[in-house]
Protein backbone atom coordinates (compact mmCIF):
# COMPACT_ATOMS: atom_id res chain seq x y z
CA UNK A 1 0.00 0.00 0.00
CA UNK A 2 2.86 2.09 0.77
CA UNK A 3 4.55 2.37 -2.90
CA UNK A 4 1.10 3.14 -3.63
CA UNK A 5 0.80 5.75 -2.05
CA UNK A 6 4.29 7.23 -2.61
CA UNK A 7 3.94 6.47 -6.43
CA UNK A 8 1.00 8.49 -6.34
CA UNK A 9 2.09 11.35 -4.59
CA UNK A 10 5.62 11.34 -7.00
CA UNK A 11 3.27 11.07 -9.73
CA UNK A 12 0.80 14.37 -8.53
CA UNK A 13 4.13 16.23 -7.65
CA UNK A 14 5.10 15.70 -11.35
CA UNK A 15 1.90 17.64 -12.37
CA UNK A 16 2.70 20.64 -9.87
CA UNK A 17 5.91 20.82 -11.36
CA UNK A 18 5.32 21.11 -15.01
CA UNK A 19 2.61 23.10 -13.95
CA UNK A 20 4.87 25.51 -12.41
CA UNK A 21 7.47 25.34 -15.33
CA UNK A 22 4.50 25.74 -18.00
CA UNK A 23 3.32 29.45 -16.38
CA UNK A 24 7.05 30.60 -16.49
CA UNK A 25 8.40 29.26 -19.69
CA UNK A 26 5.01 30.09 -22.37
CA UNK A 27 5.01 33.24 -23.75
CA UNK A 28 1.86 34.81 -23.11
CA UNK A 29 -1.54 34.96 -21.22
CA UNK A 30 -3.81 32.83 -22.31
CA UNK A 31 -0.84 29.30 -23.03
CA UNK A 32 0.34 30.68 -19.52
CA UNK A 33 -3.31 29.94 -17.55
CA UNK A 34 -3.36 26.37 -19.89
CA UNK A 35 -0.82 24.46 -17.69
CA UNK A 36 -2.12 26.58 -14.45
CA UNK A 37 -6.14 25.16 -14.89
CA UNK A 38 -5.17 22.10 -16.23
CA UNK A 39 -1.86 20.70 -14.63
CA UNK A 40 -2.82 22.05 -11.04
CA UNK A 41 -6.37 20.52 -11.01
CA UNK A 42 -4.81 17.03 -12.17
CA UNK A 43 -2.45 17.14 -9.48
CA UNK A 44 -4.10 18.22 -6.68
CA UNK A 45 -6.59 15.26 -7.48
CA UNK A 46 -4.26 12.61 -8.16
CA UNK A 47 -2.15 14.16 -4.34
CA UNK A 48 -5.55 14.14 -2.61
CA UNK A 49 -6.23 10.37 -3.73
CA UNK A 50 -3.20 9.37 -2.35
CA UNK A 51 -3.42 11.32 1.01
CA UNK A 52 -7.49 9.44 1.02
CA UNK A 53 -5.73 6.07 0.22
CA UNK A 54 -3.12 6.35 2.97
CA UNK A 55 -5.55 7.55 5.54
CA UNK A 56 -8.30 4.19 5.28
CA UNK A 57 -4.78 1.71 4.95
CA UNK A 58 -6.10 0.17 8.29
CA UNK A 59 -9.61 0.46 7.79
CA UNK A 60 -12.05 1.80 10.15
CA UNK A 61 -14.96 4.14 10.52
CA UNK A 62 -13.57 7.46 11.37
CA UNK A 63 -10.92 6.76 8.72
CA UNK A 64 -13.58 6.26 6.07
CA UNK A 65 -15.40 9.37 7.32
CA UNK A 66 -12.00 11.07 6.86
CA UNK A 67 -11.33 9.85 3.47
CA UNK A 68 -14.46 11.05 2.38
CA UNK A 69 -13.81 14.38 3.71
CA UNK A 70 -10.38 14.55 1.76
CA UNK A 71 -12.18 13.13 -1.52
CA UNK A 72 -14.98 16.52 -0.93
CA UNK A 73 -11.60 19.15 -1.16
CA UNK A 74 -11.06 17.09 -4.56
CA UNK A 75 -14.02 17.13 -5.90
CA UNK A 76 -14.76 21.08 -5.04
CA UNK A 77 -11.40 21.75 -6.64
CA UNK A 78 -12.49 20.03 -9.64
CA UNK A 79 -15.23 22.15 -9.96
CA UNK A 80 -14.07 25.65 -8.68
CA UNK A 81 -10.38 25.40 -10.57
CA UNK A 82 -11.19 25.09 -14.66
CA UNK A 83 -14.58 27.68 -13.85
CA UNK A 84 -11.54 30.57 -12.47
CA UNK A 85 -9.15 29.76 -15.14
CA UNK A 86 -12.46 30.01 -18.07
CA UNK A 87 -13.62 33.65 -15.74
CA UNK A 88 -10.04 34.57 -15.92
CA UNK A 89 -9.48 33.96 -19.91
CA UNK A 90 -12.91 35.59 -20.55
CA UNK A 91 -11.90 38.68 -18.19
CA UNK A 92 -8.44 38.67 -20.92
CA UNK A 93 -10.70 38.45 -23.71
CA UNK A 94 -12.57 41.54 -23.03
CA UNK A 95 -9.58 43.56 -21.94
CA UNK A 96 -8.20 42.83 -25.34
CA UNK A 97 -5.28 40.98 -25.19
CA UNK A 98 -4.34 39.16 -28.97
CA UNK A 99 -2.94 35.65 -28.30
CA UNK A 100 0.64 34.97 -29.39
CA UNK A 101 1.59 34.49 -33.12
CA UNK A 102 4.84 33.30 -33.96
CA UNK A 103 5.55 36.29 -36.46
CA UNK A 104 3.33 39.07 -34.77
CA UNK A 105 4.24 41.45 -37.53
CA UNK A 106 3.74 38.89 -40.43
CA UNK A 107 -0.22 38.39 -40.10
CA UNK A 108 -0.82 42.15 -39.66
CA UNK B 1 10.46 64.63 3.64
CA UNK B 2 11.28 60.71 2.15
CA UNK B 3 15.21 61.36 3.69
CA UNK B 4 13.45 61.90 7.54
CA UNK B 5 11.27 59.17 7.20
CA UNK B 6 13.90 56.55 5.92
CA UNK B 7 15.85 57.77 8.78
CA UNK B 8 13.09 57.85 11.20
CA UNK B 9 11.88 53.88 10.09
CA UNK B 10 16.19 52.86 10.69
CA UNK B 11 16.10 54.40 13.87
CA UNK B 12 13.10 53.23 15.28
CA UNK B 13 13.65 49.46 13.85
CA UNK B 14 17.00 49.73 15.27
CA UNK B 15 15.68 50.43 18.49
CA UNK B 16 12.95 47.87 18.39
CA UNK B 17 15.82 44.84 17.79
CA UNK B 18 17.88 45.70 20.37
CA UNK B 19 14.83 45.82 23.03
CA UNK B 20 14.11 42.24 21.11
CA UNK B 21 17.41 40.92 22.51
CA UNK B 22 15.28 40.79 26.11
CA UNK B 23 12.47 38.52 25.23
CA UNK B 24 12.12 34.99 26.16
CA UNK B 25 12.86 33.03 23.34
CA UNK B 26 10.52 31.88 21.04
CA UNK B 27 8.49 28.90 22.28
CA UNK B 28 9.51 29.05 26.12
CA UNK B 29 6.81 27.48 27.94
CA UNK B 30 7.39 29.81 31.03
CA UNK B 31 7.56 32.96 29.37
CA UNK B 32 5.82 35.39 30.91
CA UNK B 33 2.60 35.07 28.56
CA UNK B 34 2.02 32.09 29.18
CA UNK B 35 2.18 31.96 32.82
CA UNK B 36 -0.42 33.96 34.48
CA UNK B 37 -3.53 33.25 33.55
CA UNK B 38 -3.92 31.69 30.41
CA UNK B 39 -3.09 28.13 32.98
CA UNK B 40 -5.99 28.46 34.43
CA UNK B 41 -8.00 28.65 31.26
CA UNK B 42 -6.52 25.97 29.46
CA UNK B 43 -7.16 23.51 32.95
CA UNK B 44 -10.57 24.52 33.88
CA UNK B 45 -12.22 24.90 30.57
CA UNK B 46 -13.67 21.43 30.77
CA UNK B 47 -15.36 21.36 33.76
CA UNK B 48 -16.22 24.52 33.84
CA UNK B 49 -17.89 24.43 30.53
CA UNK B 50 -17.34 21.32 28.81
CA UNK B 51 -16.04 22.88 25.75
CA UNK B 52 -13.05 21.45 24.50
CA UNK B 53 -12.10 24.03 22.19
CA UNK B 54 -10.02 26.52 24.56
CA UNK B 55 -10.18 29.57 22.35
CA UNK B 56 -14.13 29.63 22.35
CA UNK B 57 -14.47 28.95 25.72
CA UNK B 58 -12.76 32.25 26.47
CA UNK B 59 -13.96 34.01 23.47
CA UNK B 60 -17.23 33.91 24.63
CA UNK B 61 -17.27 32.84 28.21
CA UNK B 62 -14.38 33.97 30.20
CA UNK B 63 -13.58 37.14 27.98
CA UNK B 64 -17.35 37.92 26.46
CA UNK B 65 -17.41 41.45 27.62
CA UNK B 66 -14.41 42.23 25.60
CA UNK B 67 -15.99 39.89 22.47
CA UNK B 68 -19.73 42.30 22.60
CA UNK B 69 -17.79 45.33 22.30
CA UNK B 70 -15.48 43.66 19.74
CA UNK B 71 -18.91 43.16 17.87
CA UNK B 72 -20.34 46.26 18.24
CA UNK B 73 -17.15 47.72 16.97
CA UNK B 74 -18.38 45.88 13.89
CA UNK B 75 -21.61 47.24 13.86
CA UNK B 76 -20.49 50.89 14.40
CA UNK B 77 -18.44 50.40 11.01
CA UNK B 78 -21.07 48.91 9.19
CA UNK B 79 -23.37 52.10 10.06
CA UNK B 80 -20.44 54.26 9.53
CA UNK B 81 -19.89 53.19 5.93
CA UNK B 82 -23.70 53.33 5.44
CA UNK B 83 -23.82 57.23 6.49
CA UNK B 84 -20.37 57.74 4.40
CA UNK B 85 -21.19 56.63 0.99
CA UNK B 86 -24.74 55.77 1.07
CA UNK B 87 -26.63 57.97 -2.27
CA UNK B 88 -30.43 58.32 -1.00
CA UNK B 89 -31.50 60.30 -4.41
CA UNK B 90 -31.69 58.55 -7.21
CA UNK B 91 -28.78 59.75 -9.68
CA UNK B 92 -30.21 58.24 -13.21
CA UNK B 93 -27.14 56.85 -15.17
CA UNK B 94 -26.93 59.24 -18.28
CA UNK B 95 -27.64 55.55 -20.46
CA UNK B 96 -28.62 52.17 -19.30
CA UNK B 97 -28.12 48.72 -20.89
CA UNK B 98 -31.02 46.16 -21.33
CA UNK B 99 -30.71 43.19 -22.97
CA UNK B 100 -33.81 41.50 -24.73
CA UNK B 101 -34.03 38.06 -23.73
CA UNK B 102 -35.51 35.97 -26.38
CA UNK B 103 -33.26 37.35 -29.35
CA UNK B 104 -29.93 38.48 -26.94
CA UNK B 105 -29.95 41.86 -28.65
CA UNK B 106 -28.19 44.40 -26.23
CA UNK B 107 -30.07 47.88 -26.56
CA UNK B 108 -28.40 50.90 -25.16
CA UNK B 109 -31.07 53.94 -23.84
CA UNK B 110 -30.15 57.17 -23.44
CA UNK B 111 -30.91 59.70 -21.05
CA UNK B 112 -34.51 60.78 -21.44
CA UNK B 113 -35.35 57.79 -23.13
CA UNK B 114 -38.06 55.22 -21.99
CA UNK B 115 -36.51 52.90 -20.16
CA UNK B 116 -38.50 49.59 -19.89
CA UNK B 117 -39.09 47.68 -17.09
CA UNK B 118 -38.05 44.43 -15.67
CA UNK B 119 -39.74 41.56 -17.17
CA UNK B 120 -39.06 38.01 -18.75
CA UNK B 121 -38.15 40.01 -22.16
CA UNK B 122 -36.04 43.22 -21.34
CA UNK B 123 -33.21 42.78 -18.40
CA UNK B 124 -31.17 44.93 -17.15
CA UNK B 125 -27.38 44.66 -17.27
CA UNK B 126 -24.31 46.55 -16.13
CA UNK B 127 -22.71 49.00 -18.04
CA UNK B 128 -18.90 49.25 -16.67
CA UNK B 129 -18.56 45.53 -16.65
CA UNK B 130 -21.42 42.68 -18.16
CA UNK B 131 -21.38 39.72 -16.18
CA UNK B 132 -23.37 37.28 -18.66
CA UNK B 133 -21.07 34.00 -17.95
CA UNK B 134 -23.37 31.11 -17.89
CA UNK B 135 -20.54 28.95 -17.09
CA UNK B 136 -19.78 31.12 -14.18
CA UNK B 137 -23.38 31.52 -12.62
CA UNK B 138 -24.20 27.90 -13.28
CA UNK B 139 -21.04 26.84 -11.17
CA UNK B 140 -21.95 29.62 -8.51
CA UNK B 141 -25.74 27.90 -8.37
CA UNK B 142 -24.29 24.79 -7.46
CA UNK B 143 -21.05 25.85 -5.06
CA UNK B 144 -22.87 28.23 -3.13
CA UNK B 145 -25.63 26.16 -1.40
CA UNK B 146 -22.64 24.18 0.23
CA UNK B 147 -20.26 27.34 1.44
CA UNK B 148 -23.39 28.49 3.19
CA UNK B 149 -24.18 24.72 4.28
CA UNK B 150 -20.58 25.15 5.39
CA UNK B 151 -20.85 28.45 7.88
CA UNK B 152 -23.68 27.21 9.67
CA UNK B 153 -21.55 23.89 10.49
CA UNK B 154 -18.69 26.24 11.28
CA UNK B 155 -20.54 28.29 13.41
CA UNK B 156 -22.29 24.90 15.03
CA UNK B 157 -18.84 23.06 15.79
CA UNK B 158 -17.02 25.88 16.93
CA UNK B 159 -16.73 23.95 20.26
CA UNK B 160 -14.84 20.76 19.23
CA UNK B 161 -13.35 22.41 16.14
CA UNK B 162 -11.49 25.73 14.79
CA UNK B 163 -14.04 28.13 14.18
CA UNK B 164 -16.77 29.84 15.64
CA UNK B 165 -19.07 32.99 15.07
CA UNK B 166 -16.19 34.95 13.57
CA UNK B 167 -15.29 32.39 10.91
CA UNK B 168 -18.88 31.32 10.17
CA UNK B 169 -20.01 34.89 10.06
CA UNK B 170 -17.54 35.92 7.38
CA UNK B 171 -18.17 32.89 5.34
CA UNK B 172 -21.88 33.37 5.17
CA UNK B 173 -20.88 36.74 3.62
CA UNK B 174 -18.51 35.39 1.27
CA UNK B 175 -20.64 32.92 0.02
CA UNK B 176 -23.50 36.17 -0.86
CA UNK B 177 -20.80 38.12 -1.91
CA UNK B 178 -19.77 35.50 -4.52
CA UNK B 179 -23.50 35.46 -5.75
CA UNK B 180 -23.23 39.78 -6.35
CA UNK B 181 -19.84 39.11 -8.03
CA UNK B 182 -20.71 36.45 -10.35
CA UNK B 183 -25.12 37.44 -11.17
CA UNK B 184 -24.90 41.18 -10.41
CA UNK B 185 -25.76 43.42 -7.39
CA UNK B 186 -29.24 44.14 -8.14
CA UNK B 187 -30.39 40.27 -7.82
CA UNK B 188 -28.21 40.07 -4.92
CA UNK B 189 -29.71 43.12 -3.44
CA UNK B 190 -33.22 41.56 -4.20
CA UNK B 191 -32.41 38.27 -2.45
CA UNK B 192 -30.95 40.71 0.40
CA UNK B 193 -32.04 43.91 0.63
CA UNK B 194 -30.41 46.75 2.78
CA UNK B 195 -33.15 46.90 4.96
CA UNK B 196 -32.75 43.27 5.95
CA UNK B 197 -29.08 43.61 6.16
CA UNK B 198 -29.44 46.45 9.01
CA UNK B 199 -31.79 44.61 10.94
CA UNK B 200 -29.57 41.78 11.06
CA UNK B 201 -26.53 43.93 12.08
CA UNK B 202 -29.02 44.93 14.78
CA UNK B 203 -30.10 41.69 15.34
CA UNK B 204 -26.93 40.19 15.95
CA UNK B 205 -25.85 42.88 18.77
CA UNK B 206 -29.23 42.74 20.04
CA UNK B 207 -29.13 38.95 20.71
CA UNK B 208 -25.87 38.94 22.37
CA UNK B 209 -26.47 41.79 24.76
CA UNK B 210 -29.77 40.23 25.13
CA UNK B 211 -28.49 36.91 26.21
CA UNK B 212 -26.63 38.96 28.85
CA UNK B 213 -29.67 40.30 30.17
CA UNK B 214 -31.73 37.31 30.76
CA UNK B 215 -28.80 36.21 32.70
CA UNK B 216 -28.56 39.44 34.75
CA UNK B 217 -32.45 38.87 35.38
CA UNK B 218 -31.95 35.38 36.95
CA UNK B 219 -29.91 36.96 39.19
CA UNK B 220 -26.43 35.86 38.29
CA UNK B 221 -23.72 38.44 36.55
CA UNK B 222 -24.11 39.88 33.10
CA UNK B 223 -23.28 37.21 30.61
CA UNK B 224 -23.17 34.36 33.66
CA UNK B 225 -24.98 31.91 31.22
CA UNK B 226 -25.18 29.37 34.20
CA UNK B 227 -28.54 30.85 35.14
CA UNK B 228 -29.83 29.92 31.57
CA UNK B 229 -29.45 25.96 33.20
CA UNK B 230 -33.41 26.50 34.37
CA UNK B 231 -34.90 27.76 31.14
CA UNK B 232 -33.12 25.12 29.19
CA UNK B 233 -33.74 22.20 31.27
CA UNK B 234 -30.03 21.10 31.72
CA UNK B 235 -27.04 21.12 34.60
CA UNK B 236 -24.88 24.62 34.75
CA UNK B 237 -22.22 23.66 33.33
CA UNK B 238 -24.26 22.27 30.13
CA UNK B 239 -26.08 25.84 30.06
CA UNK B 240 -22.59 27.80 30.00
CA UNK B 241 -22.00 25.77 26.63
CA UNK B 242 -25.09 26.36 24.93
CA UNK B 243 -25.04 30.07 26.01
CA UNK B 244 -21.91 29.95 24.12
CA UNK B 245 -23.21 28.45 20.87
CA UNK B 246 -26.63 30.89 21.10
CA UNK B 247 -23.54 34.14 21.77
CA UNK B 248 -22.02 32.81 18.85
CA UNK B 249 -24.80 32.99 16.46
CA UNK B 250 -25.47 36.11 17.06
CA UNK B 251 -21.74 37.45 16.69
CA UNK B 252 -22.09 35.71 13.08
CA UNK B 253 -25.58 37.63 12.35
CA UNK B 254 -23.61 40.29 12.71
CA UNK B 255 -20.39 39.65 11.07
CA UNK B 256 -22.17 38.69 7.77
CA UNK B 257 -24.71 40.82 7.67
CA UNK B 258 -21.82 43.84 8.35
CA UNK B 259 -19.88 42.05 5.25
CA UNK B 260 -22.45 42.24 2.73
CA UNK B 261 -23.32 45.78 3.56
CA UNK B 262 -19.52 47.26 2.96
CA UNK B 263 -19.10 44.99 0.09
CA UNK B 264 -22.66 46.61 -1.18
CA UNK B 265 -21.42 50.25 -0.66
CA UNK B 266 -18.30 49.87 -1.22
CA UNK B 267 -18.56 48.32 -4.91
CA UNK B 268 -21.41 50.60 -6.02
CA UNK B 269 -19.94 53.66 -4.54
CA UNK B 270 -23.20 53.31 -2.32
CA UNK B 271 -25.67 54.25 -5.44
CA UNK B 272 -27.09 50.49 -4.99
CA UNK B 273 -27.33 50.22 -9.05
CA UNK B 274 -24.67 48.85 -10.64
CA UNK B 275 -21.94 46.48 -8.93
CA UNK B 276 -18.79 45.17 -9.68
CA UNK C 1 27.53 28.03 15.06
CA UNK C 2 25.65 26.12 16.90
CA UNK C 3 24.99 28.73 19.29
CA UNK C 4 23.91 31.57 16.66
CA UNK C 5 21.12 29.20 15.39
CA UNK C 6 19.40 29.12 18.11
CA UNK C 7 20.20 32.70 18.53
CA UNK C 8 18.38 32.84 15.02
CA UNK C 9 15.68 30.29 15.96
CA UNK C 10 15.27 31.94 19.43
CA UNK C 11 14.74 35.22 17.46
CA UNK C 12 13.68 35.24 14.19
CA UNK C 13 10.08 36.07 14.57
CA UNK C 14 10.78 39.34 16.63
CA UNK C 15 13.09 40.33 13.97
CA UNK C 16 10.97 39.69 11.09
CA UNK C 17 7.38 41.41 13.17
CA UNK C 18 9.88 44.64 13.47
CA UNK C 19 11.16 44.43 9.80
CA UNK C 20 6.97 44.00 8.65
CA UNK C 21 5.93 47.07 10.86
CA UNK C 22 8.87 49.14 9.74
CA UNK C 23 7.61 48.31 6.13
CA UNK C 24 4.58 49.13 7.25
CA UNK C 25 5.61 52.32 8.85
CA UNK C 26 7.50 53.30 5.33
CA UNK C 27 4.40 52.88 3.64
CA UNK C 28 1.96 55.08 5.86
CA UNK C 29 4.75 57.75 6.38
CA UNK C 30 6.11 57.86 2.82
CA UNK C 31 3.76 56.93 -0.07
CA UNK C 32 1.96 59.97 -1.42
CA UNK C 33 -0.93 57.71 -2.45
CA UNK C 34 -4.43 57.31 -0.28
CA UNK C 35 -4.74 53.43 -1.01
CA UNK C 36 -0.86 52.42 -0.60
CA UNK C 37 -1.03 54.40 3.16
CA UNK C 38 -4.43 51.99 3.51
CA UNK C 39 -2.17 48.58 2.49
CA UNK C 40 1.04 49.78 4.22
CA UNK C 41 -1.77 50.53 7.80
CA UNK C 42 -2.75 46.86 6.95
CA UNK C 43 0.71 45.57 7.01
CA UNK C 44 1.46 47.26 10.11
CA UNK C 45 -1.73 45.31 11.50
CA UNK C 46 -0.61 41.51 11.01
CA UNK C 47 2.86 42.47 12.12
CA UNK C 48 0.95 43.28 15.60
CA UNK C 49 -0.88 40.16 14.99
CA UNK C 50 2.19 38.29 14.20
CA UNK C 51 3.85 39.17 17.43
CA UNK C 52 1.14 38.59 19.80
CA UNK C 53 0.69 35.00 18.24
CA UNK C 54 4.53 34.69 18.52
CA UNK C 55 4.81 35.34 22.35
CA UNK C 56 2.15 32.86 22.88
CA UNK C 57 3.85 29.82 21.17
CA UNK C 58 5.24 26.90 23.06
CA UNK C 59 7.61 23.74 22.53
CA UNK C 60 6.53 20.64 22.17
CA UNK C 61 3.11 21.89 22.63
CA UNK C 62 -0.40 20.95 20.41
CA UNK C 63 -3.32 23.18 18.98
CA UNK C 64 -5.24 24.66 21.94
CA UNK C 65 -8.43 21.93 21.67
CA UNK C 66 -8.23 19.44 24.35
CA UNK C 67 -8.59 16.25 23.00
CA UNK C 68 -11.26 13.87 25.41
CA UNK C 69 -13.37 10.83 24.76
CA UNK C 70 -17.02 10.66 26.07
CA UNK C 71 -16.03 7.28 28.43
CA UNK C 72 -12.51 8.08 29.39
CA UNK C 73 -13.41 11.26 31.11
CA UNK C 74 -10.95 13.58 31.41
CA UNK C 75 -7.73 12.94 32.58
CA UNK C 76 -5.40 15.95 34.23
CA UNK C 77 -4.84 18.50 31.47
CA UNK C 78 -1.44 19.47 31.60
CA UNK C 79 -0.73 23.78 31.12
CA UNK C 80 2.26 23.05 28.83
CA UNK C 81 1.25 20.77 26.73
CA UNK C 82 -1.48 22.94 25.22
CA UNK C 83 -0.62 26.60 22.75
CA UNK C 84 -1.07 29.74 25.33
CA UNK C 85 -5.40 30.70 23.42
CA UNK C 86 -5.17 34.16 24.98
CA UNK C 87 -3.17 35.42 22.47
CA UNK C 88 -5.44 33.72 19.94
CA UNK C 89 -8.36 35.04 20.99
CA UNK C 90 -7.32 38.63 21.21
CA UNK C 91 -6.31 38.89 18.17
CA UNK C 92 -8.91 36.49 16.41
CA UNK C 93 -11.26 39.03 17.32
CA UNK C 94 -8.64 42.13 15.95
CA UNK C 95 -8.51 40.53 12.74
CA UNK C 96 -12.17 40.92 12.06
CA UNK C 97 -12.54 44.65 13.30
CA UNK C 98 -9.48 45.44 11.06
CA UNK C 99 -11.27 44.48 7.89
CA UNK C 100 -14.51 46.33 9.43
CA UNK C 101 -12.21 49.15 10.13
CA UNK C 102 -10.35 48.21 6.24
CA UNK C 103 -14.07 48.68 4.68
CA UNK C 104 -14.58 52.09 6.77
CA UNK C 105 -10.95 53.16 5.52
CA UNK C 106 -12.21 52.54 2.21
CA UNK C 107 -14.99 54.50 2.25
CA UNK C 108 -13.70 57.52 3.06
CA UNK C 109 -11.26 57.08 0.32
CA UNK C 110 -13.77 56.41 -2.64
CA UNK C 111 -16.09 59.77 -0.89
CA UNK C 112 -12.32 61.49 -1.60
CA UNK C 113 -11.82 60.36 -5.22
CA UNK C 114 -15.65 61.41 -5.41
CA UNK C 115 -15.08 65.09 -4.10
CA UNK C 116 -11.31 66.05 -5.74
CA UNK C 117 -11.00 63.22 -8.49
CA UNK C 118 -7.85 62.46 -7.17
CA UNK C 119 -5.65 59.81 -4.42
CA UNK C 120 -2.34 61.45 -4.11
CA UNK C 121 -1.68 63.46 -1.39
CA UNK C 122 0.35 66.44 -2.80
CA UNK C 123 -2.25 66.72 -5.19
CA UNK C 124 -4.94 66.86 -2.63
CA UNK C 125 -3.10 69.91 -0.72
CA UNK C 126 -2.58 71.70 -3.56
CA UNK C 127 -6.44 71.69 -4.31
CA UNK C 128 -7.45 72.22 -0.77
CA UNK C 129 -4.65 75.18 -0.41
CA UNK C 130 -6.47 76.91 -3.96
CA UNK C 131 -9.75 76.60 -2.09
CA UNK C 132 -8.18 78.23 0.97
CA UNK C 133 -7.46 81.32 -1.13
CA UNK D 1 6.71 23.90 14.65
CA UNK D 2 9.21 23.28 12.33
CA UNK D 3 11.50 26.33 12.22
CA UNK D 4 12.50 25.57 8.39
CA UNK D 5 9.55 26.23 7.19
CA UNK D 6 9.15 29.44 9.66
CA UNK D 7 12.04 30.54 7.95
CA UNK D 8 11.14 29.76 4.27
CA UNK D 9 7.53 31.29 4.67
CA UNK D 10 8.79 34.84 7.13
CA UNK D 11 10.66 35.30 4.23
CA UNK D 12 7.89 34.86 1.33
CA UNK D 13 6.15 37.23 3.94
CA UNK D 14 8.24 40.29 3.80
CA UNK D 15 9.21 40.11 -0.24
CA UNK D 16 5.00 39.88 -0.78
CA UNK D 17 4.62 42.98 1.77
CA UNK D 18 7.20 44.78 0.29
CA UNK D 19 6.04 44.28 -3.56
CA UNK D 20 2.69 45.12 -2.22
CA UNK D 21 3.85 48.39 -1.06
CA UNK D 22 6.21 48.94 -4.38
CA UNK D 23 4.21 47.88 -7.33
CA UNK D 24 3.06 50.67 -9.29
CA UNK D 25 -0.46 49.62 -10.59
CA UNK D 26 -3.14 49.76 -7.73
CA UNK D 27 -4.79 46.53 -8.77
CA UNK D 28 -1.58 44.39 -8.80
CA UNK D 29 -0.76 46.00 -5.01
CA UNK D 30 -4.30 43.92 -3.94
CA UNK D 31 -3.85 41.27 -5.30
CA UNK D 32 -0.34 41.27 -3.92
CA UNK D 33 -1.99 42.08 -0.39
CA UNK D 34 -4.04 39.48 -0.60
CA UNK D 35 -0.83 36.81 -1.80
CA UNK D 36 0.43 38.30 1.80
CA UNK D 37 -2.29 37.50 4.15
CA UNK D 38 -2.83 33.50 2.54
CA UNK D 39 0.67 33.39 3.50
CA UNK D 40 0.45 34.75 6.57
CA UNK D 41 -2.48 32.67 7.45
CA UNK D 42 -0.36 29.47 6.59
CA UNK D 43 2.54 31.12 9.14
CA UNK D 44 -0.17 31.07 12.12
CA UNK D 45 -0.91 27.42 11.24
CA UNK D 46 2.53 26.82 11.67
CA UNK D 47 2.47 27.95 14.73
CA UNK D 48 -0.87 26.41 16.05
CA UNK D 49 -3.09 29.15 16.09
CA UNK D 50 -5.18 27.34 14.09
CA UNK D 51 -8.34 29.73 14.93
CA UNK D 52 -6.43 32.42 13.57
CA UNK D 53 -5.39 31.11 10.93
CA UNK D 54 -8.78 29.70 9.92
CA UNK D 55 -10.13 34.01 10.73
CA UNK D 56 -7.54 35.35 8.09
CA UNK D 57 -8.01 32.48 5.30
CA UNK D 58 -11.23 34.39 5.31
CA UNK D 59 -11.26 37.59 5.98
CA UNK D 60 -7.49 38.54 4.71
CA UNK D 61 -7.18 36.45 2.03
CA UNK D 62 -11.01 36.49 0.80
CA UNK D 63 -13.19 40.26 2.22
CA UNK D 64 -10.35 42.25 2.28
CA UNK D 65 -9.04 41.44 -1.28
CA UNK D 66 -12.56 41.68 -2.94
CA UNK D 67 -12.63 45.09 -0.86
CA UNK D 68 -9.98 46.21 -1.97
CA UNK D 69 -10.45 45.17 -5.34
CA UNK D 70 -13.95 47.15 -5.20
CA UNK D 71 -12.62 50.36 -4.43
CA UNK D 72 -10.11 50.20 -6.62
CA UNK D 73 -12.48 49.92 -9.25
CA UNK D 74 -14.52 52.65 -7.75
CA UNK D 75 -11.56 55.29 -7.53
CA UNK D 76 -8.60 54.98 -10.09
CA UNK D 77 -5.43 52.15 -11.10
CA UNK D 78 -3.23 55.21 -11.54
CA UNK D 79 -0.66 55.92 -8.74
CA UNK D 80 2.91 57.72 -9.03
CA UNK D 81 4.66 55.98 -6.53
Amino acid sequence: MNIIVTLLLICGLLFFTGGAVGIIRFPDFYSRLHPAGKLDTAGLTITMGAIALYTISPFSIEALIIALKIILIAVFVFITSPTATHAIIDAGVRAGLKPWRKEPEADE
Amino acid sequence: MKAIGVILVGFLGGLLIYCSMDFPPWGDPHSPASSHVSPYYIEHTLEDTSVPNIVTSVLADYRGYDTMFETVVIFTAGIACIFLLRVFKAVEPETRLYRHLPTGITLRIAQGGKFPDDSDQFKRIDSDWVPHDIILQTTCRMIIPFIQIFALYVIAHGHHSPGGGFQGGVIFGASIILFAIAFDLRSAIKRMGERLTAFLCALGVLIYAGVGLVCMLYGNNFLDYSALADILGVDRISARSHGILMVEIGVGLAVMAVMVVLYYNLASAGKHDEGL
Amino acid sequence: MDELLTILISRINYWVYIILMMVGMYGIIIKKNLMKKIIGMSILQTSVILFYVSIGAKKNATIPIIEHGHDTGHAAVQATHYINPLPHVLMLTAIVVAVATLGVALALAIKIYKQYNTLEEDELIEILKEKEF
Amino acid sequence: MIWQLDLIILMIVIVLGIGALTVKDLLSAAVLFGAYSFMMCLLWAIMGAVDVAFTEASVGAGVSTVLFVAAVFRTSRRTKD
